[in-house]
């Protein structure tokens, strides 16, 4: 695939919240390019990458070494395990620019968590930035907003 | 509860689980502790213009903090004096010449002072002159700004500032030494990451060095593993330089040492810490050397303290310009914000660093502060258990510690939990009557 | 709590905060003040026919109201005397001739008094019929159907209804009068809004003047923009013309006069109001003639009160046919009723503007709604401050004042909810102990 | 566009909400028709319109009044500001009438609304009546039923 | 609370609410009721294996039950000893060798004794030998397993396990010995369902005999409508066959019978029940027969009691190998857990009934479920009514029944109510002060 | 209709969940088969549907049950009665085989249920297992999975 079509767009957006939803975290590592980022901003219409506080804005390594931890021997607080699910809204495309190899995709989401006996919702919007690399749509960034990104809130384990 | 309700709960290296989790000991902490204490309010970075304003706790109690038209920092209870009204309840912003409540329009100075009443006539030969609601917003009066760093004492007696802290304020004065200017700012907001646990399980955490390489295993252990793995040579990357100091054996951190200060401060790190390694921000030093000199630019630079307490609710960390404030909210509840700073005047690579340690160490998505928290609420639901009713703080425990308040040890020791819960029981009693 | 704990609590002019935020005093208030006063609990229009019930609570308590055989209404507890399950739960319907508790069939006039049990037998020799379960669910004696408006006082002592509520009953009075038969209906479900503050901030706001100028400008005001601006001539829209009066200056507010009455009762718009103005409905005023009399009709018409507060916990607008009951649910957290009313054999005019007022001003999506939640929530949280303990109701202050409940006062007195409190202690203290 | 599609029609929708939680408010207006109406009933399966309460039915003076209360220096239950969110099931086109020029459709959707650190979750269904003016779709009424709607709410202060 | 603020509060055939609703009741319930009786903690089928662990609670107290290296059930409160930590808590899992605190790696064998600290030598010359912490994890010293089923006693004093349950062993017994090789397996994860009632209404429901053709109307009744309506001939389905005894008339549930036994445990169904018709599965009574010899057989199956209270809070039913625990959690909730057991060595077709009416009658997703949720719920906030103030337990009353604890009855009786309570108030007040 | 394509697949999904919500549960329980199952596990990946506990495990005998049950005079849970409003991501086809007419679809949801003043979320995955049957589609097997399965929960009354 160079050129993806607007389906092939959103169908990948799909299929990456599948993937964490089964947590099949390897697999969900593979969408994302070498460079690719994981960003949750910590406030509200945050521009600022690196010289203020996110929640997330981690790369490949700081990926990996989560989806590790998660199945580690040692991980007390995956003791039992957190489950989560994705509910999506279709992803729109608010940009495809086939030159550039830049497509922005833009998704409101609920995300639900548990572990025990606790249930959280987040409610917010995911955006991505996607390249076709080798034939195959990468993730070259994922931002999350939650709308209550500010708000004290106790561990968020999985992917949101 | 009276005095003997309280100094029943404490041995010299034993604490009663009441202490966590009983709602009247809380009820009691912020009815004398928190008001005994000197408590860190906020920067005044964060409100550098007249009229500015910062609304916020300590313990239990709602106040404000703005800048006057003097240009010093005011303290206030956020409560008006008509009906009770939180006059703001935006945690920033600025009101301008003055606050004005939004219900009946009451208007107060910006330093609380009643500025004005609509209709004022109709208190006319009311006797209202008499009453405490004529004077206005009540103000706090013990405030201090230590170089930027707002502190108050709810309470009119007890300890003043400097006898509070004591050689304690070493730790914050490195920690501003550390901008060329000598001046932090406050970036951005704080990281708010609610606990169900209570507060001073957090505290003791933060001189906990007996933890780092069990707890953290799944955490800093997995990087150290990738990176073993993946890690091609040359400079680690700034979030592995970060992370893998959590890995060091025991004897890393028995050699750090541990120093204790009166009043139940103290801090980790004295010889060396998880900090001391970090790679050299281009140009800093030199930055350093011009606004210093080169020997008091070292000396700096040289002191890497890890955590430093400051009993009875923060944490800094002067190497990396973060602070941590945990909020009592219940027995079983406590919001911790960790905020960080800016060095004026030096390199973006270093701020850099602090947002990174921010938001890896500190956040509620961050994984070591997932390993962190399920210790806390794990040993919170522990001591409902009826089975043991003391928590046991004797690592290294000597008979005589006590009396030497001022003092460095072995840096695995519990001697600094010692410490704070000695100046727990001071603090808690000295408002207190004998009985009740 | 005794007598003296709840008289301590309470100033000539002020209030202490515990009085809004104690959990105790609310436990007091449920067991004395709301069942020493009579208290509202629905409208016969809303159980026309035979079996028809309603279940709403009292205070803290779950009771039931019904129409029973012989046409009259009756009032029980909602509590099967066998095992303590709550009879119906559904809000309202028809129960037929009897009720029948769900969990073992025992049945129950429409009184409440027992009716059958399955199996009986076995009951025989078991003195079952010396125990309080052998009467059915327990009846509440002390009911009164005012003109379809139904009022109940838990305890058997007390005021009765006429001395209660004396001269304010004027005010219900008229809003019935102003149907031509004489005759309201209750119309659709009340709103129901959630307010996290103590019931009394809501009473008190009632008769609260010196706010909406200020607290409303955000609603009231950007009508009042929008319209100066858009507004084309002719008539003003129905929406614009209940939402500006809101907006009315100070002097509008002190010409309008408040009249206070015995046990706490009283009202605003002795003179005037911001309902005097509204357009008149077609027709209507041919059809109160023929029901009254020119002259009599003018007289009811002519009478324009703001807010009447039935002492503890409702609110009428008279030429508006609405009614808020305050439900305290805990000392911080207090469910709001409101509820419309049609005026029998008047045109559909009146009941649309009634909706419409419910819904721009009482609803939880209303945007006056949420500039006085803000208020009270912002006061519930503010009070929880040490700096201050009383709150001021002294504007007008008169020494006296006490001396004479019923009066008549300049429309920005706080006097109402100085009347409010010396009914509130003396129902407080009424049916306790002078010592405990 | 004379005679709007089914696409068309659901991609209005989508939009209507996106511009809501954009906070882009003067442009979500221009959406109404000047006779829209904006109504969520009360009670459950509510017919009746104007002799019986509703939690909301207004016309575009009062919705103008909403929006423009919401910037407002002195409306002090917006300081600080809420945010809200909305999630769509794919919009159902109910009724396509290109003679009346009149076109419905059917949206279930989860609503966040957040202030401070509270969070609501409403679920519903909106129901949109359109009608194409000057070329342009234009909502002649919004319907919205929250499945709860009869509980005691605390304040909603934006729009569902 | 003391003896006599218990005592108060029961009458011979009533029973005052605050046993259902008051904190107080429900705080001294957890500190005395739940240590003096022998508590159900789990089967040991859940830990097969060395190093297997299970997770549960008594009471309000966190224990942890292991098999040990010896290979018998170990049980300890689950506790660190250090700061408290909840060593585990996965509900189950295998921790190998020893349990290992994530906190600082303090380890434990799996009886709970101390195996390692790191780093032991800072605590030598602290004193620390003689702290409670030396010790290790607290262990739970009487346990029993009988036949499998783990029950323990917190408190050091009080009845020996035969001693409390005495005769009511027996239907733990049959439903053992329904297994060919007289043997349990727990199949499968319990169901959780959690209802905002006090634990008690859930106990007495066991033995209610007059509710299910009432209460369970709607889903039985409907079954049994639809099956009239639609039903072919031969033999009913699984689902009908287990749901439709349940509208049985009056008269099957008094000829049923019920038995009580001393320290409050009872059961209804000694003549038969509503299992007792199930249809046969096939080759299972020649198992039985091979295992037991045929008298012996005909005796285990013949017997088909229906619940089996084992006071204070659990249920089983040997006809169809379920049990029920009853969690306490507040005075107004409850966490009811579902077992089911597989017979080892028979038909997998009675696990399939098993599993069904599991989901068919106590799953949160059950009509039956709902229907019974209800009363609970309703009669939970009935009861905070003050019209009436005692539950009635009066049917088939007899004077001198306290005297012979032992007994067989008239299945409408509520007979078992009142042993329940005799026994209630004995466990209640045996470890209590006579004042206080 | 022989061969149903994606569109009608995921039509038939959406058209379910609407039935429930408008409570029309007779037209619900005529989209199933005589053998339709509906069936939710307790267990997270939970295999066995007969020999363990499920929270749910009905044939067409019993969801008639609860469907008569839901109107009936008698039934107190129900008074008053419940509502539920089920929010869907699109239905994923995750199997068409038209020579076993057997048609696999995966469908994110969640699910609001409401009763009095409280209201529960269920956030989780519907597996449809569907087939053509004289024409018209209908359930063979509609498998519910909730992320919370193993939680306390109290009582769900209506139809995930
Ligand atoms: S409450 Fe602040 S002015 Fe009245
Ligand atoms: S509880 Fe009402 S009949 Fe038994
Ligand atoms: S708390 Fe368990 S080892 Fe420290
Ligand atoms: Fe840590
Ligand atoms: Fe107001
Ligand atoms: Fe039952």
């Amino acid at each position: 695939m160079m050129k993806p079509t607007e389906k092939e767009l959103a169908d990948f957006i799909i299929a990456e919240a599948r993937l964490i939803d089964e947590r099949k975290f390897l697999d969900w590592l593979a969408l994302f390019a070498d460079d690719g980022i994981y960003w949750m901003p910590l406030e509200w219409d945050q521009e600022e990458e690196k010289l203020t506080t996110s929640l997330l804005y981690e790369d490949m390594l700081l990926l990996r070494t989560r989806v590790q931890r998660l199945e580690g021997e040692r991980t007390f607080s995956q003791k039992p395990k957190s489950r989560c699910q994705h509910l999506l809204q279709a992803p729109q495309i608010d940009a495809i620019d086939h030159d550039a190899n830049l497509y922005q995709t833009y998704t409101p989401f609920h995300y639900a968590e548990t572990r025990f006996d606790e249930q959280v919702i987040l409610a917010g919007w995911a955006r991505h930035t996607l390249s076709v690399m080798e034939g195959e749509l990468k993730i070259r960034k994922k931002r999350v907003d939650i709308v209550n990104c500010d708000a004290p809130h106790r561990n968020i384990q999985l992917f949101v | 509860m009276n005095k003997l309700d309280i100094t029943k709960l404490l041995r010299p290296a034993e604490v009663h689980r009441d202490v966590y989790t009983s709602d009247a000991v809380f009820a009691e902490e912020m009815k004398h502790l928190f008001r005994n204490s000197w408590i860190y309010v906020g920067h005044d970075s964060q409100i550098p213009n007249k009229g500015d304003y910062y609304s916020t706790t300590i313990g239990d109690q709602p106040v404000l903090m703005a800048r006057h038209t003097d240009n010093t920092v005011k303290l206030m209870y956020n409560r008006c004096p008509h009906k009770g009204t939180q006059v703001v309840i935006d945690t920033k912003g600025n009101t301008g010449k003055f606050f004005r409540c939004p219900y009946h329009a009451w208007s107060f100075k910006t330093d609380g002072s009643l500025l004005a009443i609509p209709l004022k006539k109709g208190y006319e030969n009311t006797g209202f002159e008499k009453s405490c609601s004529s004077k206005g917003m009540t103000p706090v009066e013990n405030v201090k700004n230590y170089r930027g760093f707002i502190f108050a004492r709810l309470n009119d007696s007890g300890a003043d500032f400097e006898e509070f802290f004591g050689g304690s304020l070493s730790s914050l004065d490195n920690m501003i030494d550390r901008s060329p200017q000598g001046r932090l700012e406050v970036v951005g907001s704080p990281l708010r990451y609610m606990h169900h646990c209570n507060w001073k399980m957090l505290v003791e955490n933060q001189t906990d060095t007996c933890h780092p390489m069990v707890a953290h295993e799944s955490s800093a252990g997995t990087v150290k593993d990738i990176w073993d793995k993946e890690g091609v040579d040359g400079p680690k990357p700034m979030a592995v330089e970060v992370i893998l100091p959590f890995m060091s054996p025991y004897e890393f951190f028995e050699g750090m040492g541990i120093r204790t200060w009166d009043n139940g401060h103290g801090h980790t790190g004295v010889h060396h810490s998880i900090h001391s390694d970090y790679s050299v921000a281009p140009g800093y030093f030199e930055q350093m050397t011009e606004a210093y000199g080169e020997e008091r630019a070292r000396e700096i630079l040289g002191e890497n303290r890890h955590n430093t307490v400051y009993f009875p609710n923060m944490m800094i960390k002067g190497p990396i310009q973060s602070l941590r404030l945990f909020k009592p909210v219940a027995a079983d509840k406590t919001l911790v914000e960790s905020w960080i700073f800016r060095l004026v005047g030096a390199p973006d690579m270093l701020l850099e660093r602090t947002a990174m340690y921010n938001r890896l160490i500190n956040a509620p998505t961050s994984i070591v502060g997932h390993d962190d928290l399920e210790m806390y609420e794990r040993a919170q639901s522990g001591l409902m258990s009826d089975g043991m009713e003391w928590v046991n703080i004797q690592r290294l425990y000597e008979e005589d510690e006590a009396d030497n308040p001022v003092a460095t040890y072995n840096g695995t020791t519990e001697a600094q939990m010692r410490n704070q819960f000695r100046a727990w029981e001071k603090f808690m009693v000295m408002s207190m009557d004998g009985a009740q």
